[in-house]
């Protein structure tokens, strides 16, 4: 869908006479394709949180199929470039200290609190449960990879308690311990 | 099993180790505290390590099932729940069938308790039996009454290395002692 | 799926008027002639962007899975595209299949994620090392010797490694298993096997003569289990 | 009956109803693609709800027995099958006795070849009887070729709402369309 409604943009690597002219025009081209395909997310919930794995998929299989792909490490240099190149709305950040997400604002926290309240409204609720509720207005806003890296945040920060059955994890928020 | 034990009792997350080591700390304590509630008050002195009382009958249950919310510790955090209550010489471990002394008091303050016995219904300097002291008319209504023989022996071992008692023996068995 | 139907569908209406049978036939011959096409004009189409969008974009629409279009001694345009596909394949594969396996996978199992194209391990691996700069926790395990790719934040524990290690030869990993391989109590086998179905990383056989199984989804594309 | 199906047909535990719920959604949405592919390939229209093809002799298999392997779904298992099959409409459900019809393509997309083929081969506007639509010659190679008369009903239905069809019948039973 999202093939037929880019232009015949053709960002190739043999057309600029060296390596960073080619980095910047990607960082632009992923910029832009963020902020519309998150669109929606952004208006409604002002924030937009997505892991670098899973922008090198969506972005290269909406966008560079005929222009070729680009690689993990071009991608990665793209967005390393976004705040030189004043596109100020995105920004790499890592997550639990090993993931790397494209973030705008405190999408983190954004999303912690958004968790935090859901499971305070429905004590034991599971992954499956959390999904459903998170994207319940449209269908995929917040990925599994980022739904599952800020849980795990949860749990190791102490800020959700784990119920382990056989059926799954089942979420509580913690309201009994200190921790810290 | 479940009367008035504290109402964290029936929180499903207390039943499953907790990633967060702050919390899984606090988490043990609770589950000490519960064990050595429930053996006080159900005035239980032995529990198998699979948290059943070890005298009784085979129907009784675990302290480690929660049957109101279907819930049970796993054996690897059982291990854990037991280590901590060594730790913290909650448990005296028996080392012939690894079942657990629960001691809701300390060996030195169940010996004080038997040596303020001894003095204030002058018992003083003549052999009393282990059957007197632990089913006897006289020590009816005292806490250590019914005390687990081996555990009775453990505390008049404390009162011996203090000095205060000698063990009459027979075949290596502790019958009776005086208290000087 | 869905849109990969609805394509077809509208090719064929387009392309052929005929019944869908014939159809997926001829369609195969066509994919082979572009394929070889491909391969054939391959400087031709470095040379005229215009077209090689066009071409490939056709490709897609049919399609024809894009990595087939490399073998590794002809590349379309970079030298590397072939194991940036490879890469773009292997997320894609470990986001589907996340919630049958628990979110770890064998390399073995990834390659079988390419049936239309010949790429071997040393190509994965590659890729999989590439992927590496991008931090997106997609780490490689070893079990028993094998890389496997965990791609979700949860950590194996000894324990549970162990017990992949075991369902490595049979497919499955049992009670009296462990008590004979690992000599494991039951109370301790069972507490493990559990939190393993918890999280995700074993599927339950209440079927078996004697006991519960506990598979690992691994063995979901061995043919040959042996009960 | 296992030939041709996906290689976790094989797979014992898919016969088992997983306890974990992450696990148990993916298995049934692979159930739903076993007894579509299924179906399709042996162009069985409709199938009972043990799993048996409904118009063929009794010795037929259930789909969701393996002997292979020596495995079946039990029966409170196949009720949640079918029960997402309807959910996602790759069943229907036959009221006059339990069957279901299975829609390897949807309902719509039914009427749109049916339509079709009236277009391709200039029989708009002139009455062609059921018996013609489903086994004539000129259908041959269709793939609704031989499609269950009920199911065919239900089709040139959609194509009535749409204004394409009008139906003749015979004592409430639809002999023939004619479609404009």
């Amino acid at each position: 869908k999202t093939a037929t409604k880019s232009p015949f943009l053709v960002v190739d690597r043999e057309k600029f006479l060296n390596k960073s002219l080619f980095i910047d025009e990607i960082a632009r081209e992923v910029y832009d394709f963020i902020m519309s395909e998150f669109k929606e997310q952004k208006e409604r919930e002002g924030v937009i949180l997505i892991t670098l794995v899973d922008v090198y998929a969506l972005y290269n299989k909406s966008m560079r199929i005929g222009t070729g792909l680009v690689s993990p490490q071009e991608l990665r240099e793209a967005c390393e470039k976004f705040e030189k190149l004043g596109l100020r709305d995105l920004t790499l950040k890592k997550l639990n200290n090993r993931v790397l997400c494209v973030s705008s604002g405190d999408s983190f926290d954004f999303i912690k609190g958004k968790i935090l309240k859901i499971v305070s409204a429905v004590p034991g609720a599971d992954l499956l449960q959390l999904t459903q509720k998170l994207n319940s207005s449209s269908s995929n806003a917040w990925t599994v990879g980022i739904i599952m890296e800020v849980l795990q945040n949860c749990v190791n920060e102490g800020n959700l308690l784990i119920d382990e059955q056989i059926s799954g994890i089942h979420y509580y928020v913690n309201c009994d311990w200190k921790i810290n | 099993m479940t009367t008035n034990l504290p109402a964290i009792y029936s929180f499903p997350p207390l039943y499953t180790c907790q990633p967060n080591a702050l919390i899984r700390e606090q988490q043990l304590t609770v589950w000490c505290e519960i064990i050595v509630e429930f053996a006080k008050k159900e005035r239980v002195w032995c529990i198998t390590a699979e948290g059943t009382p070890a005298k009784d009958g085979g129907d009784k249950q675990s302290v480690f099932r929660n049957d109101v919310i279907q819930r049970s510790v796993k054996s690897t955090f059982i291990e854990e729940i037991w280590h901590k209550m060594i730790e913290t010489e909650k448990a005296l471990r028996i080392d012939s069938d690894s079942n657990y002394f629960i001691l809701w008091r300390s060996l030195d303050s169940w010996s004080a308790l038997i040596l303020q016995w001894f003095e204030s219904s002058g018992k003083l300097n003549q052999v009393i039996t282990l059957y007197e002291l632990i089913e006897g008319d006289e020590t009816l209504g005292c806490e250590f009454h019914g005390m687990d023989s081996m555990l009775m022996e453990k505390c008049l071992l404390r009162l011996r290395e203090r000095g205060r008692a000698s063990l009459l023996k027979d075949q290596n068995k502790v019958m009776g002692v005086k208290v000087v | 799926e869905e849109v990969k139907d609805c394509r077809y569908e509208s090719v064929t209406s387009q392309l052929f008027k005929k019944q869908n049978e014939e159809i997926t036939s001829q369609l195969s011959v066509f994919q082979e002639r572009l394929i070889a096409f491909a391969k054939e004009h391959n400087n031709d189409l470095k040379q005229n962007p215009d077209l090689k969008i066009k071409f490939l974009r056709m490709c897609s629409r049919i399609g024809i899975d894009p990595i087939t279009l490399f073998d590794r001694q002809r590349h379309l345009f970079d030298v590397n595209d072939f194991y940036y596909e490879i890469c773009l394949k292997v997320i894609e594969i470990c986001r589907i299949t996340k919630d049958l396996n628990g979110g770890i996978i064998s390399f073995e199992e990834l390659l079988e994620g390419f049936p239309t194209a010949k790429i071997a391990m040393e190509d994965l691996e590659k890729s999989v090392d590439m992927l590496q700069t991008l931090n997106g926790g997609f780490d490689i395990i070893l079990i028993k010797g094998k890389k496997c790719l965990r791609s979700v934040p949860t950590e194996l524990t000894s324990d549970q490694t162990k017990i992949l290690e075991v369902c490595s030869v049979l497919g499955y990993a049992s009670a009296s298993l462990l008590r004979v391989n690992l000599g494991w109590t039951q109370y301790r086998s069972n507490a493990i096997l559990e939190e393993m179905v918890a999280i995700g990383l074993l599927w339950i056989d209440e079927q078996a003569v004697g006991e519960t199984l506990f598979w690992d989804p691994a063995w979901i594309h061995h043919s040959d289990i042996g009960i």
